[in-house]
């Protein structure tokens, strides 16, 4: 374009360049993160490292999180629940809110059973099949089964669900669970959305304020 | 598409070739002049004058008024909030959205009656000559009956120097 | 810590790990067996005890199932345990009633301190390098059980030292009677801001020689010599319990409160009348009102009785302390002096105590005794709104006494310097006299020529460092912890309780590590008990008195510790013989023309003596007068400011004639213009990534002068010189905002 | 009927301790932001204790004031907040949203009492000590605002067990971290819809008057003054 | 002074789009890295967290808004300018206008970006978009934000057209002059504009009923703008005068931009014929103006906050007369009007330079006003134990830094691709026929006819 036609112009810019350049490395220069506010501490042998932060390990993660993306369940080994329900139908000695969920009827968390629930029963029970035999060789191992929530929020949602007030007010597992009762391992039935808990928070006037699951 | 047009040097001679037209019974929807600007004080310039633009554009700002009043008073009230003990419809703010949003219905209905009307972003072959872009102003009619033909011609050709075209 | 906002961090919100209510853990995860089988979510209280101070409150600690990250044979895992979240007073205890103080809410973070000690440790580098390698407790108690039988097979059992806090109850009982068993001297409880001073006056006066226990809540007026009873000073939460009902438990009658001090404490701001006075004078001035008193005949002279009759001329009416001379050496004008000594005796009931600086001069006895006669003159004594002294609960054994009284710590650090204490091998629990001691002490010279330390501690301080052998004690929360408080309380205290929670790492209490040390030696010390529960338990359960002593202590145990009216109280011990007493100028270290500014360290409202400068929450609670946080400052009288051209967080050099050291200031309104005053606590030189390099240590400087009588460090008794040496740096760090030329000073 | 949560201070009990600043950071999972961070200007205490000095030596007097988000019924930082993750509750509390807000500050600008924090880094705790954090309570991430929530967490699960009970809430049954650790029981919560309970009481007192009550914000926190003679 | 005719006019206005020189690409290269350092350096604060700004407890808005408010002001040049002068029909206008609008256009969208660059979750801004969504929750219309919102759109949209239709002959004027790759795009951009009565005269209403429409859009934009602050009951903001002080303060800002772009152009595009010391001088005297309104605006508002004696008020009032921003305020007063009422005032320092010189005065005053608008106040709210203080941080500097070297690559490129001066508007103006004359009057050079 016409700019500057006159002689000594072309000098001109090529210094304002190197200036660009200059300006943009001081830039980088002051940008480079603050140094550390304490002493280096000696680490000592057996002593705690690392931090715990709410931030995202990865970008991944952090793109994951922002489109409310839950990696799907893999879990340690493949529960049964259908049978496990269908004994329940038959004696009383089984059940989900009693037996492995206990926590759901008096906690916020319904709660994941350990091995050692496992072989309360399977101590006696069934104890030839082989995933019986695989669990009972963990606790002997002294590990545990690293069960993975199906459901659950991403951290950034500050979602408390409070199972204990559902089951007081007779909301069915199923509403948020789906038909596990008719599954082996639990799957993510329904797409628990906002939406989903407003709707029915509405129809059964109860709470509708933010502050109830959001704290 | 055909057409019998003649390019004129200046606003003087392109009306006197449309009157020229006129007289030879072409009616104002028919003639298409063409200039570089608009040409205020030449009579011809007045062709396709009457437009409903202004009425539009309030028609446009009425809807965007409602548009705003209307989403306002319902989002607020879907799920009513308390903020700072204020009414959970409070007009005094939502008068500011819905007067933003009157202004740019107006403006987006005028602005679309323009390309509308004006016939702009239209595929089909129309009447043109670069030449326009130079000073000159074209006059012409488009698709003539050849009956009439001989009339147009004697009427564009005002003066012996100017060369009637067709396409 | 700002490091860590750096590391990895990305801004784009939440993590899916943040806490166990949400979120997928990893795929790979291993998980080891539940250690306990909670229900999640779900809190439970357990009862504990606070150790942090000498209060000894007693804790609810709210504990809750939580994802804990562990290492088991070398994999690394997550298992389920039950972990404390929050620290509450026990509402039921006779000390805390229900409140905790900023340092017991943050006790929390003792345990939970990344920098803890994990496991047995033993020194591979130079003392004070901190370098360490692991070592099997197994390893570390024979380590220790050889070097004591080295003292054996030498005879030398005397050349074992024992260094400690000031602690009561079992865990005393149990070192006392390792160390009689072993023959050793007894230990040596050393601390910084100790009241010995107070409890020989309070012998010498009433024969109990222990803390008061102040009757607040139903007192009228209220007398404080320099104590900040609020703050730092003996039980601050009971004080403070019993403070908010002196000033509006009683409807149509609040109590007014007199504090007489050199420095504006914390205490001294909750003051209706704040009266500065002279250091060192406020015992003339506490003879001052009894002799106002006297005269105005509103009380007898002989009521004083023992008390008063540890004054010389008490009897005489104490002439030689007429207000007119009591102005002249105090500062504080005649008709104050009236006035206050008539409000003292008429507004009944009413109190008066001294603690803090006061005790730490070089007459502090005197001052100590006179305050003492005053309130015996007005009557204050075991009466309701006065001074009572809560019966002592005997926790000590009669087992072989230890042979041999221990020096005093002075003493001691001079002797292994001088050689002639052949300390051979030396056990530090909790305690850190390599940073609260003077310098001029040489403490960490004598640790240098210990052939063998071995320290309990669980983090590594400058006194730690100087170990061969770290033996790790559990946090308090993770073991058994009891405390016998000496005040706080108007009936009998005992708190015990189990541990809250299990223990993190392989740490183990020091009293178990102590009798099994006993055992493993060659000639085992056949102590009573197998366990520290046992050794509780056998003194305490039976102060219930029921039937069943299992019953008793589960009782105990669950309510957190026995309180009630004992059944056969101590009585009171026999009037010592002492001459009476009189006024004597207080000894200032430091020749007034070179070191004109009297120096005045004081606890830090957060750290006490620096045993706390290691938790978070306490370095970045803000100073309650200051508002500084992460810092060390000096504060400074305005006009001396002036004067000197300081201004707000100038950088000054505070010297005494045994050393000098650098910090901010702060120009302050609440102290004379003779007067620097300094807080303990920061100045670590190592402690724990928080506190390691931050701010000065202004006890280095101080000058080793003691109080005769007890032979306690007399730390208000220095003199120092100050002067600006540079701009500020950003060192001193304030919470409250900068004020501009047009400050909006009052409250709206 | 619907609650009204509000607190009373008794300034004449306080004693400036500071034992409300470290419980509410026990209770609330609020970032010990460091060193820098605190020289910054970015030190968080959702409760603080305001001193203010008067006069000069040896005339000198010290005035505490813990201050904490005050609850306004008319609050300033509630209508600018354009996405309603600052809003006023039906029992009178003024509610932050952390998963709501977009950190436009605007609120903590409104907010006369600059008692709003915002989260200028993600909060970090050296490990293990995020065993204390509490489960009860969100760690807010980077980019959010903050504040005192009366404990909202201690309210809800109160009153959630009060329901499974069939009974009301009982006066003094809530107790935010700041009243419970309180020495000088100084800090009183309660219900201001209930006339007997305690803190409708004390709200009643003569020496009571509210933070600031000029600018119309109507705070739930009623200041009793302290007495300056017997 | 030769004056153009319709070629030259066509020539040299077409000149610029039809050649280039390496010197472009180089003042291109240079701004783009420089915008370029600016947007990594939001990506870096993005990344590393919000706390890299100086921005803190009480400060919670500073370098940010401050640019925010000032690009909105700076946006107040073009439309409104030339919308006033199109109603009134000042013919000197016509050169004038386009260069106007384009400040308009990218001083808005520049400006428009920092409440979203200022967000603590930049990534969540789209909340504050009126749509339906699974949470079922709107955006709140009580506050000034969403207002800001509306508002912006609003204008910004409206600039945009109010800019384009003018340059669509234009763009046909180019489409005629072109060829090749460059005639199908200005071809498309023409949208088959020919010229004929009709589409000349639906264009002129257009233009007029726009011009009605954008001056109360602008009017509201900083008023709007100005309720951010007045909204909050914060000492000094919760003032009544702040809609038209805003206002005033935006079309001062707006006029001096303008006047240093056109210098810039008339120097650089060599339209010494087409901008005449004229131009310089009729807009000289609007800034003048301004500079005396916006001067009576100050003393208001420091009036009335000094008598009114307010204790909250009064602290920040002398922070900004006699304290730690007092060298900041006094500058602005001096920039923002002494210097300026004595340049323009006096007309023999009225010249082309001299309007520049007080024009960059006022863009860096009138940035310095917004500062102090924005930070004393935030730092001494009611309680003196929560004041703050502030200082800026890099990342701050560079993005602010940056902003302004993107107003000029837009700019640039703009002025690139566009005849920077309306071509046929300048035709039309140029040549009325004398049969509309009455006898005796004489044409002036810029088509003004002078009776």
């Amino acid at each position: 374009m016409g700019l500057l036609r006159r002689g000594g112009f072309a000098r001109f810019w090529t210094v304002v360049v190197c200036a660009a350049a200059v300006v943009t490395g001081v830039a980088c220069g002051v940008l480079a993160p603050p140094k550390s506010g304490t002493a280096a501490m000696t680490v000592l042998p057996g002593q705690a490292s690392g931090i715990f932060t709410p931030a995202h390990s990865s970008f991944g993660k952090a793109v994951n999180d922002f489109f409310g993306r839950l990696p799907p369940p893999t879990q340690p080994v493949e529960f049964p629940h259908k049978r496990h329900v269908e004994i329940g139908k038959e004696g009383p000695e089984l059940k989900c809110t009693e037996t492995c969920h206990e926590g759901v009827t008096k906690s916020p968390v319904a709660g994941l059973p350990s091995v050692n629930t496992c072989l309360g029963c399977h101590a006696a029970i069934a104890v030839d099949k082989p995933i019986i035999k695989q669990i009972t060789a963990m606790q002997e191992k002294g590990l545990d089964l690293a069960w993975q929530r199906v459901y659950g929020y991403v951290a950034q949602a500050h979602v408390k669900f409070n199972h204990a007030p559902h089951i007081a007010a007779n909301v069915e597992c199923a509403t948020c669970h789906g038909d596990i009762a008719n599954q082996t391992v639990a799957q993510r039935n329904v797409n628990m959305h906002m939406g989903v808990c407003v709707t029915c928070h509405r129809e059964k006037n109860a709470p509708n304020e933010c502050l109830t699951c959001h704290f | 598409m055909k057409a019998l047009y003649a390019m004129y040097p200046d606003g003087h001679a392109a009306q006197r070739a449309v009157d020229g037209l006129r007289k030879a019974g072409v009616t104002d929807n028919d003639i298409t002049v063409i200039s570089a600007q608009p040409m205020e004080e030449f009579n011809f310039s007045h062709i396709g004058h009457k437009t409903y633009m202004w009425y539009i554009a309030c028609l446009g700002g009425l809807v965007g008024f409602a548009g705003a009043t209307g989403l306002a008073y319902i989002t607020e009230t879907s799920w009513p909030i308390n903020t700072g003990g204020m009414p959970i419809v409070s007009w005094w703010p939502n008068l500011i959205i819905m007067f933003e949003l009157t202004m740019l219905g107006a403006i987006l209905a005028s602005v679309i009656t323009l390309i509308v009307t004006a016939g702009l972003g239209r595929r089909r072959p129309a009447l043109y000559d670069p030449e326009v872009t130079d000073g000159k102003i074209l006059v012409g009619v488009e698709n003539p009956r050849d009956a009439s033909l001989p009339d147009l011609k004697k009427a564009l050709q005002i003066h012996p120097n100017i060369s009637l075209k067709t396409i | 810590m700002d490091r860590r906002n750096f590391i990895k961090l990305t801004a784009l919100t939440g993590s899916a790990t943040a806490l166990a209510s949400c979120g997928n853990p990893e795929h790979t995860i291993i998980r080891f067996l539940p250690e306990d089988e909670l229900t999640p979510g779900i809190a439970e209280w357990k009862p504990s005890v606070c150790p942090l101070c000498a209060s000894g409150c007693g804790l609810t600690v709210r504990v809750m199932d939580t994802d804990v990250e562990v290492t088991r044979e070398g994999q690394a895992g997550v298992t389920r345990m039950a972990v404390a979240k929050k620290l509450e007073g026990n509402p039921d205890h006779p000390v805390s009633r229900g409140g905790l103080c900023a340092r017991g809410q943050a006790g929390i973070q003792v345990t939970y301190h990344p920098d803890r000690i994990t496991q047995p440790l033993k020194r591979t580098g130079n003392r004070g390098e901190a370098k360490y390698e692991a070592v099997t407790w197994d390893q570390a108690i024979a380590e220790l059980a050889t070097q004591l039988d080295g003292l054996a097979t030498a005879a030398d059992q005397k050349s074992l030292a024992f260094v400690t806090a000031r602690r009561s109850g079992r865990r005393a009982t149990l070192v006392q009677q390792f160390l009689a068993k072993f023959g050793a001297p007894a230990a040596m409880a050393f601390e910084l801001f100790g009241n010995d001073v107070l409890r020989r006056a309070n012998g010498l006066s009433f024969g109990r020689e222990q803390l008061p226990t102040l009757d607040l809540a139903r007192s009228r007026y209220v007398l404080s010599f320099g104590a900040d009873f609020l703050g730092t000073w003996n039980s601050p939460v009971a004080h403070a319990e019993a403070y908010g009902a002196m000033r509006q438990g009683r409807p149509g009658l609040r109590g007014s409160f007199v504090q007489i001090e050199s420095h504006m404490t914390q205490t001294g701001a909750n003051a209706d009348e704040w009266v500065p006075v002279f250091p060192g004078t406020e015992g003339v001035l506490a003879l001052g009102f009894a002799h106002v008193i006297v005269h105005e005949k509103l009380r007898p002279a002989d009521a004083a009785g023992r008390a008063g009759a540890l004054i010389a001329g008490w009897a005489s009416g104490l002439e030689e302390y007429a207000p007119d001379r009591v102005s002249k050496l105090t500062g504080v004008t005649v008709h104050r002096i009236e006035e206050i000594a008539r409000h003292f005796a008429e507004l009944r009931p009413s109190m008066a105590f001294a603690g803090g600086p006061p005790l730490a001069h070089t007459n502090a006895l005197f001052t100590a005794v006179a305050v003492n006669a005053l309130n015996a003159l007005v009557g204050n004594i075991n009466e309701p709104g006065g001074i009572f002294f809560t019966p002592q609960v005997a926790t000590a054994d009669t087992g072989p006494s230890a042979s041999g009284a221990a020096p005093s710590f002075d003493k001691l650090a001079a002797g292994i310097v001088a050689g002639q204490l052949p300390v051979k091998v030396l056990l530090v629990d909790g305690a850190n006299p390599v940073f609260a001691t003077p310098q001029a002490w040489k403490v960490k010279e004598a640790f240098a020529k210990v052939p063998f330390i071995a320290s309990f501690g669980s983090f590594l301080d400058e006194t730690s460092a100087q170990a061969d052998l770290i033996l790790p004690d559990h946090s308090f929360l993770e073991s058994w912890v009891e405390a016998a408080p000496e005040s706080g309380s108007l009936v009998a205290v005992m708190s015990v309780a189990p541990p809250a929670m299990k223990p993190l790492y392989q740490t183990r209490a020091m009293g178990d590590v102590l009798l099994e040390v006993g055992r493993k030696l060659q000639k085992p010390l056949d102590l009573p008990w197998q366990t520290y529960e046992e050794a509780l338990k056998t003194a305490i359960a039976p102060l219930a008195g029921g039937k069943d002593i299992d019953e008793d202590w589960f009782a105990i145990r669950k309510q957190g510790g026995w309180w009630g009216n004992l059944s056969k109280p101590a009585p009171p011990v026999a009037a010592a013989s002492k001459a009476p007493m009189t006024f004597v100028e207080p000894q200032f270290d430091g020749d007034v023309q070179q070191f004109p500014f009297h120096f005045l360290p004081y606890p830090s409202a957060a750290f006490l003596d620096g045993s706390l400068a290691h938790l978070p929450w306490l370095q970045e609670l803000p100073d309650p007068l200051t508002s500084a946080m992460w810092s060390s400052w000096v504060e400074v009288n305005p006009q001396t400011a002036e004067r000197l051209g300081i201004s707000d967080r100038d950088i000054v050099e505070i010297a005494s004639a045994h050393g000098s050291i650098q910090t901010a200031a702060v120009v302050s309104p609440g102290l004379a213009q003779n007067i620097i005053a300094m807080p303990v606590g920061q100045g670590h030189s190592m402690f724990t990534r928080y506190a390691t390099g931050r701010g000065a240590n202004p006890i280095a400087i101080l000058a080793p002068v003691m109080e005769p009588e007890t032979g306690s460090l007399a730390w208000a008794a220095t003199r120092v010189k100050i002067s600006r040496v540079g701009d500020p740096d950003g060192r001193l760090i304030l919470f409250a905002g900068a004020k501009e030329e047009k400050p909006n000073e009052g409250l709206r | 009927m619907a609650h009204k949560w509000g607190l009373a201070v008794d300034l004449d009990r306080c004693d400036g301790c500071g034992a409300c600043v470290t419980a509410c950071h026990a209770e609330n999972n609020i970032p010990t932001v460091g060193e820098m961070q605190a020289a910054r200007g970015r030190a968080m205490h959702w409760i603080r204790v305001e001193r203010y000095w008067e006069g000069e030596f040896p005339n000198v007097r010290l005035k505490f004031r813990p201050v904490m988000c005050q609850q306004c019924d008319s609050a300033p930082c509630e209508p600018v907040c354009p996405t309603y993750a600052s809003h006023h509750t039906a029992d009178g509390l003024n509610a932050q949203i952390y998963n709501r807000c977009i950190g436009t500050r605007y609120c903590a600008n409104a907010c006369p009492y600059n008692v709003r924090f915002f989260d200028f880094f993600n909060p970090a705790w050296d490990k293990p000590l995020q065993l204390q954090l509490n489960p009860d309570v969100s760690v807010r991430e980077v980019g959010v605002m903050e504040k005192c929530t009366f404990c909202s967490q201690r309210i809800l699960a109160t009153t959630i067990q009060a329901k499974a009970e069939k009974r009301e809430v009982k006066d003094g049954e809530i107790k935010p971290a700041c009243a419970q650790a309180c020495p000088a029981k100084a800090i009183v919560f309660g219900d201001l819809n209930d006339p007997e309970s305690e803190v409708s009481r004390l709200a009643e007192s003569p020496r009571g008057s509210k933070l600031l009550e000029d600018l119309g914000t109507r705070p739930n926190v009623n200041y009793l003054q302290r007495l300056t003679e017997a | 002074m030769k004056l153009p005719n319709d070629a030259t006019i066509t020539t040299d206005l077409l000149h610029p789009l039809l050649n280039t020189s390496w010197r472009f690409y180089l003042l291109v290269a240079f701004l783009g890295s420089i915008v370029l350092m600016g947007l990594s350096t939001w990506i870096f604060q993005m990344v590393m967290g919000f706390g890299m700004t100086g921005i803190n407890n009480p400060i919670f808005w500073a370098f940010y808004i401050t640019n925010f408010v000032f690009w909105i002001g700076i946006s107040h040049a073009g439309t409104l300018i030339s919308a006033i002068l199109r109603l009134v029909n000042a013919g000197w206008r016509r050169p004038v206008t386009r260069c106007a609008e384009v400040i308009t256009a990218f001083a808005l969208m520049i400006g428009a970006l920092f409440p979203i660059i200022h967000l603590g979750r930049p990534w969540l801004f789209f909340w504050l978009v009126p749509y339906p969504s699974s949470r079922m929750i709107w955006p709140n219309f009580r506050s000034p934000l969403a207002w800001d919102f509306f508002a912006i759109n609003t204008y910004l949209t409206g600039s945009l057209l109010f800019l384009f239709l003018p340059m669509i002959p234009d763009f046909a004027i180019v489409r005629d002059h072109s060829t090749g790759l460059r005639r199908k795009i200005y071809g498309v951009l023409a949208l088959g504009w020919r010229g004929t009565t009709k589409q000349w005269h639906r264009l002129e209403t257009a233009m007029s009923i726009m011009a009605v429409g954008i001056i109360p859009v602008a009017v509201s934009v900083h008023t709007i703008v100005s309720f951010d602050f007045s909204m909050a009951p914060v000492p000094m903001w919760h003032s009544t005068i702040f809609g038209p002080y805003f206002v005033a303060g935006a079309i001062f800002s707006g006029i001096a931009g303008l006047i240093i772009a056109m210098a810039t152009l008339r120097k650089f595009l060599h339209l010494e014929n087409y901008l005449y010391p004229l131009h310089f001088q009729n807009l000289g005297k609007l800034l003048l103006m301004m500079s005396l309104l916006w001067g009576y605006f100050v003393f208001n508002e420091r009036l009335t906050v000094w008598y009114g004696n307010h204790e909250a008020d009064m602290n920040v009032f002398w922070v900004t007369q006699t304290g730690s921003f007092s060298p900041l305020f006094w500058t602005m007063v001096t920039v923002n009007f002494v210097i300026p009422v004595i340049i323009l005032g006096i007309k023999r320092f009225r010249t082309i330079t001299g309007c520049v010189i007080a024009s960059c005065g006022v863009c860096v005053g009138m940035w310095l006003e917004r500062f102090l608008i924005v930070v004393p106040s935030l730092g001494h709210k009611y309680l003196p134990y929560s004041w703050g203080t502030y200082t800026p941080q890099p990342v701050e500097l560079l993005i602010t830094v940056s902003t302004f070297a993107a107003m000029t690559l837009l700019y640039t490129l703009f002025a690139k691709f566009v005849p920077i001066i309306s071509i046929w508007e300048l035709k039309a103006g140029k040549h009325p026929s004398p049969a509309l004359f009455p006898e005796g009057a004489r044409e002036h050079p810029l088509g003004e006819v002078h009776i």
